[in-house]
């Protein structure tokens, strides 16, 4: 019993790892830009198929993709950035909103002018092809492989946002625009640079999807819902709330599955609204 | 008692910003509360409107405990209050804003099906009021394109429209200019007569203040210092203390100052510029000059203009109109990170730290941005001028003091390598020691050669520290000059500064 | 800047109603079923998007859940009318439905500042989705509820119509529409509606004339889905199938989008946008199957060009034209 | 990027010319769409032996989102199937002309469009639809819009049952096979295999529950001696399998049955494999596993070995008829025809064959030239069951193989029965 604890754990940290590296970005264009990217899911998709491009380009080198996906990402939220969300800041939310949403329907069909409906798929990469034994049961090497990106990339955003210059940057940006840019930080610019890496993460889960699931145009919509459902969890703007927000998701996925399966479909949403409820800002949000 | 206050005290997280406050107000008499800036007058009106909750105390409205009551409970009963910063409806018209406290007053508003116009009883009690204030003329109007002054007319008629026993005003004229002013002051004038209502008034404007209150209460620092009649209170020298920082007497400074004449060239030149807040205008083409090494103070009272000015400067709220050079390049119309850039450190009121990075992370983030070879200032220089953050490297900003803060401010403007400094209420809610401390260190920070251009209430505070001040009234300069000159002229000192 | 909500009608927009309204009741005599039906679609939109713009144009709002009351009207009423209950009874069942759960979500949702309550009515929306999906016995699951009859009118002994045939359910449908329209205009021209222009554009301010604002959020809250229940209780036996995908957020998505493309801070501009939101895409999908990239380019130019909308726009264009008159001849 | 040819306005495919085109009429044909419904009740219909011209033949599918796809290869399939009899003089001499929609898989919007193809664009015959929910719900209106519907992908028994059988609405027909194919043909499949120990990974909709619940039907009839031990049914949208893998091979199954379908089956083989879950499990039957976007979708990955049928397997039967469409198809669209295209390309066929024996477009007589009609179509001999006008014919189950001819893998070791014997026959008792 316990092992099969244990396994179903595991299973649920791979499921919310691979939602975390979506959610971050969302959680962290939300925290500095105040924009709500419903977008970002399309980014996610856009991501998984440049990285599929770029892979059938290389003759099927996973680790190349896996490279240049995320990177051509963030050339996409430059451009979404510097030409189209910045005339909007100063907007209301709802308009804000509506331009994402305008992204999402344009991405749905770019995508499905290039590459065409048919569902699309790359083989795993051959080092990570196997499983590997987990308390007696085998588990695939990629799902540990995304469990391992999904945490590093967790230290890593903690490590820049909490101890590097440019996090201090974000940071104080984040919460004082007008000091921030009376000490000399270019505010413009670093919204650009955020939404960039924002772009990066949601290009780099992408990527990661990329062995595990098949692609199809649309296939952004259930990933974003999901990965809002952790941002709102984990409050708004908090790295770690979404961090923390995508495990307990993957975890009640995984044991909601097995021990309550009528609820699959709901448990997201009504994770959601308890929290709301209860406690609107978020486990680790801010209070207004 | 038509009000009677008991211990009323507030605190946000350790600051208390009204402490143990009590009093009492009979019937038909119009009361000003006084007070400088920080003292907790708004506060205490939020505490009495029931905007906010106090944490002790309790509030009696002819003698019913209405401490726990809602916001619109407590209107219900008679409380009405107009608000500092104009809070209208900007996108519905003239009418249609004070439409719809009378119909709260009615309680016409609860009807979900007749339409608005068949209420007639209703849109003639409107056009009264808006008649009393004189804003009959612009009914069609939308709220948002009203002048700033109609708009605090606008403002008060709203709070009328609540038909209230009681009405609280917090700063009706702060931002007006001379004409607006000109238009309220009958109006006031004519509530009190009518003695329909009573009035507490919440105000800067010492001409107002005098010319309608018949009590005064004044705070400080949270708490009531004295209370009485405006004769009492403008002879009282405790208020003097407070609002004029007492003695003039103390030569120390003014050696320090003699020391680095202000013969220096130009370093900031303004230049009749007229800036606006949306639709009002703050400033009225204020010129005025920094020169190089000297030290210049922005005195007057609240709501004049002072913190605009230095805004104007940083390029946050830049000019619609006039220039503003920096070493006689323009300036103005800048973006703010650029102008910083250029050497112009800004210490806003209130200190404005990043509360989540440490001191350190605060003092560090100019150098990331700002490029430069050969700076002035070192973290370690920094904390020699203010020893205390030495100790404090690590700790994030939210866990400050206030004057810990305002040493961080400071120290993160000079390691902007900031030439000039504008200073926005240094001195403002800081014990007496820090206080002092705090002059002793930016007179050393002046011997470093920077300049700096000084907004403050406080008259001894400048008196020590500035050579020239410019006085600025109403958005316009009204005066300036040498420091020492204004020591002659007591009367512009009573006019402008004092109470 | 968005331009000023108007609140004031005039004879011209009467007269342009009235000619709408016959409009819509000649429809049947002269155009096609398939016409009748799309129109009845507008319309059902129409009341849709107004049930929802109530609380987004008129009171600041943002609902993301509007469709829980919508497929809540049109799951009870389909079911009724399986059972055989009178058409009549059904749709007002349904309605009252909706009413009900409505009062229960707004309960918890109007305790929330702006953001959050999006957010709130998002994930009770879909959790509605999810129920009406899951409980197979009573919803038909993904498949629905089909072959709903459409029954007819009657007043025993006195008369009876049959509605089976599309133009007869067409009446009906507008009749019903129109009524929930012409009610939701009065709401927003009362006292009440001023009140929740008041709360959208100075939340604090309100409080302070002194009104109680959750009572008053909470009835809008009711009124919102007591329309928007009708909307769908009248759509049930218009496609007589019902399916999940009513209650989805995508559905909730389509009122977001009528009022912002013809302009939330109009009464009219939910309307307009309906007629533009459908008239659109069934223009668009004759020439070519990447409708939707289509409808992102125009979002998005409403977004960058045109913010107030459809409406909004043209209300600005007037008012200019108007300004422009009285500057030549005073 | 797809090829196109014809008129580009009938594929799903849009390029610059068509878009300016497009555009550029928009006006003009915003007049149209006013002018356009004016007039035109149901048309009036010639006499017999002379039908009008040109008749026409609506289609729609889903063509947009994750399963945009199917609708790609059902307009495909019409369209050749258009055009070699437009090639041939058409029907009774007149031209077919030809239309195709997104439905979205919404009810609504699949009623929207019928409803303008009938009434504004004058269609005679509407086929297509994807989603076994907006079968059922066009199904039931046709009295309304009295037109022949024939369902080409859409496989839920219920249309059927209770569209044709129960309520007699005469007007549906459907072209491709029913979910029997999957589950009970599937189930005659298994009854050879030595495994005992069944599980199941399923869509969480009526598709899945009914499948699953039919193959454990006619499997324990078949093999009293199985028994199913676990099933997780994944809700529609899932992309991560993980939990459903862990608990169906937490009961350690020996063999696995599923009808997850489209990417969301290449998605969960994909995942299955990862978990080397077909190193465990030795029978692995996917209902959808030998559909062309799902062999094509996975292409080198797809396992050799694990069992899985289609609609339409287009190596089967091997007869000219068959390798002649296949090659005309791949000529056409540089693809091969998957079973929508198929089901699809037959259902054009039926509506030509239906309409030169009734020599009229009168519904009644169409309906009564349709039941029993007997139709040689590239799947191989069918005939049009009169009780629930399901068409009847035989696809074989087979195992994945991969094969140097082809960039994808195919079936091999074909097994197939006669349609009869596991199409459940009305009053719908279960086989046996």
């Amino acid at each position: 019993m316990g092992e099969r604890l244990l396994y179903l754990a595991v299973v649920g940290l791979s499921e919310g790892m691979a939602l975390w590296l979506v959610a971050a970005g969302l959680s962290l264009t939300f925290g500095v830009l105040r924009v709500v990217n419903f977008a970002h899911g399309s980014l996610y998709m856009l991501g998984a198929y440049l990285a599929f491009h770029f892979i059938r380009l290389f003759g099927g080198n996973y680790w190349i993709g896996f490279a240049l996906g995320p990177i051509a990402l963030a050339v996409v939220g430059y451009v979404m950035e510097r030409f189209f969300f910045r005339r909007i800041y100063r907007l209301d939310d709802s308009f804000q909103l509506l331009l994402t949403f305008a992204f999402v329907l344009i991405f749905d069909d770019l995508v499905k002018f290039i590459w065409g409906p048919v569902h699309q798929s790359v083989p795993t990469p051959p080092i990570l092809s196997g499983a590997i034994m987990v308390v007696g049961r085998p588990f695939p090497a990629f799902g540990l492989f995304i469990i391992v990106v999904g945490t590093a990339a967790g230290f890593a955003l903690w490590y820049l946002i909490e101890r590097t210059g440019w996090g201090a940057l974000v940071q104080a940006t984040a919460t004082d625009r007008e000091m921030a840019s009376v000490v000399g930080v270019n505010v413009p610019r670093l919204y650009t640079g955020v939404f960039m890496f924002g772009a990066w993460l949601a290009g780099l889960g992408g990527v990661l999807a990329v062995p595990m699931r098949s692609l199809a145009p649309g296939m952004g919509e259930s990933i974003i819902i999901e990965a809002f459902v952790v941002v709102v969890i984990g409050g708004l703007g908090s790295l770690r709330g979404a961090f923390i927000g995508a495990v307990l998701l993957g975890m009640f996925h995984a044991f909601g599955v097995t021990y309550l399966p009528v609820f699959e479909l709901a448990l997201a949403y009504v994770t959601m609204a308890i929290v709301l409820i209860i406690r609107p800002w978020g486990m680790f949000g801010v209070r207004e | 008692m038509m009000l009677r206050v008991e211990g009323l005290t507030k605190t946000f997280d350790k600051f208390v910003a009204v402490n143990d406050v009590g009093f009492v107000i009979p019937e038909g008499r119009l009361t000003a509360i006084i007070g400088p800036n920080g003292a907790g007058k708004t506060t205490l009106v939020n505490l009495l409107t029931g905007r906010l909750t106090p944490d002790k105390g309790r509030i009696y409205f002819y003698e019913e405990d209405i401490t726990d009551l809602s916001a619109s409970k407590r209107v219900q009963r008679g409380i009405g209050r107009s608000f500092q910063l104009v809070n209208i409806f900007p996108r519905l018209t003239v009418r249609e804003n004070v439409t719809i406290p009378v119909l709260s007053r009615t309680g016409g508003s609860r009807d979900l099906i007749r339409h608005l116009s068949g209420f007639k009883d209703v849109r003639n009690h409107v056009d009264h009021i808006l008649y009393e204030v004189g804003l009959e003329t612009s009914a069609e109007l939308l709220a948002g394109q009203l002048s700033h002054g109609d708009q605090h007319l606008l403002e008060i008629a709203l709070a009328l429209a609540t038909e209230p026993t009681l009405l609280i005003l917090d700063e009706p004229t702060a931002g007006m200019n001379p004409k607006e002013r000109q238009r309220l002051l009958p109006q006031l004038e004519k509530l009190v007569k009518s003695g329909s209502v009573n009035l507490m008034l919440i105000e800067h404007d010492m001409d107002v203040v005098f010319a309608l209150a018949d009590r005064i209460i004044v705070l400080e620092q949270g708490s009531l210092l004295v209370e009485g009649t405006p004769v009492e209170i403008q002879n009282n020298p405790k208020v003097q203390e407070i609002y004029l920082g007492g003695d003039l007497e103390d030569s120390r400074s003014h050696r320090q100052a003699q020391q680095n004449p202000s013969a220096g060239e130009k370093l900031v030149e303004v230049e009749n510029i007229d800036t606006f807040y949306g639709m009002s205008q703050a400033l009225h083409s204020v010129s005025m000059e920094v020169n190089r090494g000297e030290a210049v103070a922005l005195l007057g009272r609240n709501g004049v203009g002072k913190t605009t000015t230095l805004r104007s400067i940083t390029g946050l709220t830049p000019p619609k109109r006039g220039t503003i050079r920096l070493r006689g390049e323009i300036i103005s119309g800048l973006p703010p990170h650029e102008i910083a850039a250029l050497g112009v450190g800004f210490v806003p009121e209130g200190s404005r730290i990043f509360p989540n990075l440490s001191t350190m992370q605060n003092l560090q983030m100019p150098t990331q941005v700002i490029r430069k070879k050969d700076r002035r200032w070192t973290i370690e220089k920094v904390e020699k001028v203010f020893p205390p953050l030495q100790e404090l490297r690590e700790r994030k900003g939210r866990f400050l003091s206030g004057g810990e803060r305002k040493m961080l401010a400071i120290g993160r403007a000079l390691m902007a390598d900031a030439e000039i400094l504008l200073l926005d209420e240094p001195s403002e809610g800081l014990s007496p020691l820090m206080v002092r401390f705090l002059l002793d260190a930016l007179i050393r920070i002046r011997e470093e050669g920077i300049t700096i251009l000084l907004a403050d209430q406080n008259l001894k505070f400048a008196y020590q520290l500035a050579d020239r001040a410019y006085i600025l009234d109403k958005g316009a300069v009204a005066y300036y000059g040498k420091l020492e000159d204004l020591r002659g002229k007591e009367e512009i000192v009573k006019k402008y500064l004092a109470v | 800047m968005i331009p000023a909500p108007r609140n004031h009608g005039n004879s011209a927009q009467g007269l342009g109603a009235g000619l709408v309204v016959t409009g819509i009741f000649i429809v049947p005599l002269v155009l096609g079923p398939f016409w009748q039906y799309l129109i009845a679609n507008i319309l059902l939109l129409s009341l849709f998007s107004l049930s929802f713009n109530l609380l987004f144009g008129m009171t600041g709002y943002l609902s993301f859940g509007h469709a829980a009351f919508y497929a809540t009207g049109a799951y009870v009423t389909g079911m009724l009318l399986l059972a055989d209950f009178s058409l009549i009874v059904s749709v007002a069942l349904g309605t009252a439905a909706a009413g009900v759960l409505a009062v229960i979500l707004g309960f918890f949702c109007v305790r929330h500042t702006k953001v959050y309550f999006s957010l709130l009515t998002l994930a009770l929306g879909m959790m509605i989705h999810a129920i009406v999906w899951k409980w197979t016995s009573v919803t038909g699951g993904d498949d629905g509820l089909v072959g709903i009859m459409r029954g007819s009118i009657k007043i025993p002994g006195v008369f009876e119509i049959s509605l089976n045939s599309l133009s007869h359910y067409y009446y009906f449908l507008a009749a019903l529409c129109l009524l929930g329209i012409y009610i939701l205009y009065r709401i927003v021209k009362s006292p009440f509606g001023l009140v929740l222009n008041g709360l959208r554009e100075n939340y604090g301010r309100v409080e302070f004339a002194g009104i109680p604002i959750r009572q008053y959020l909470q009835v809008t809250f009711f009124i919102a889905g007591l329309f928007a229940g009708l909307a769908g209780s009248l759509m049930a036996p218009l496609e007589k199938t019902v399916a999940p995908s009513v209650a989805h957020w995508t559905k909730s998505a389509e009122p977001v989008m009528a009022s912002l493309i013809g302009g939330p801070f109009t009464f009219a501009g939910p309307i307009v946008g309906a007629l533009a939101f459908i008239g659109l895409k069934e223009l668009v999908v004759r020439f070519t199957d990447y409708w939707l990239m289509v409808f992102g380019i125009v979002l998005m130019v409403v977004v960058l060009g045109f913010r107030g909308g459809i409406v909004g726009f043209i209300n600005d264009h007037l008012r200019e034209r108007r300004r422009l008159a009285l500057r030549e001849h005073p | 990027m797809k090829k196109k040819g014809g008129d580009g306005r009938r594929l799903s495919g849009l390029n610059r010319r068509e878009f300016l085109k497009a555009s550029a009429g928009a006006l003009g044909v915003g007049a149209a769409l006013i002018g356009g419904g004016i007039g035109f009740p149901a048309i009036a219909r010639a006499a017999k032996g002379k039908v009008k011209n040109p008749i026409k033949i609506a289609c729609q599918g889903v063509a947009s989102g994750p399963l945009g796809n199917n609708g790609d290869f059902m307009n495909k399939g019409a369209l050749l199937a258009v055009e070699e009899i437009n090639g041939k003089g058409g029907i009774l001499g007149s031209k077919i002309e030809f239309n195709f929609r997104d439905d979205e898989s919404k009810v609504d919007v699949a009623i929207k469009n019928a409803r303008y193809f009938v009434d504004t664009w004058d269609a005679d015959f509407l086929i297509g639809i994807d989603s076994s929910g907006v079968a059922l719900a066009l199904g039931q209106i046709m009295p309304d819009l009295n037109r022949i519907l024939i369902v080409t992908h859409g496989s839920t028994n219920k249309y059927n049952e209770e569209i044709v059988f129960k309520k007699g609405i005469k007007q549906c027909f459907r072209s491709s096979v029913p979910l029997y194919q999957d589950a009970c043909a599937g189930a005659l499949v298994a009854k050879d295999f030595p495994a005992k120990q069944w599980a199941a990974i399923l869509p969480d909709y009526e598709y899945g529950h009914t499948s699953w619940k039919l193959f454990k039907q006619t499997l324990k009839t078949l093999r009293p001696d199985v028994e199913f031990v676990a099933d997780s049914f994944a809700k529609s949208g899932t992309v991560d399998f993980s939990s459903h893998i862990a608990k169906v091979m937490g009961a350690n199954p020996e063999a696995i049955f599923s009808v997850e379908w489209g990417g969301e089956l290449v998605t969960l083989i994909k995942q299955c494999q990862l978990f080397e879950v077909y190193k465990k499990v030795k029978y692995w039957m996917a209902g959808m596993g030998g559909a062309m976007d799902v062999l094509q979708g996975l292409g080198r990955e797809y396992p050799e070995g694990l069992w899985g049928t289609t609609r339409y397997w287009f190596l089967y039967p091997d007869n000219p008829k068959n390798k002649a469409f296949v090659d005309a198809y791949h000529k056409r669209w540089n693809n091969y025809p998957s079973h929508n295209s198929e089901s699809a390309y037959t259902a054009v066929h039926m509506i030509k064959q239906a309409v030169e024996k009734a020599q009229t477009l009168e519904i009644k007589e169409l309906i009564a030239a349709m039941e029993g009609m007997q139709i040689d179509r590239p799947a191989g001999p069918c005939y049009i069951r009169k009780e629930d006008h399901q068409a009847v014919y035989s696809v074989p189950w087979g195992q994945i193989k991969h094969d140097p001819k082809y960039p994808f893998p195919i079936l091999t070791n074909l097994k197939v029965f006669p349609a009869e014997k596991y199409y459940l026959h009305p009053p719908f008792t279960q086989a046996g």
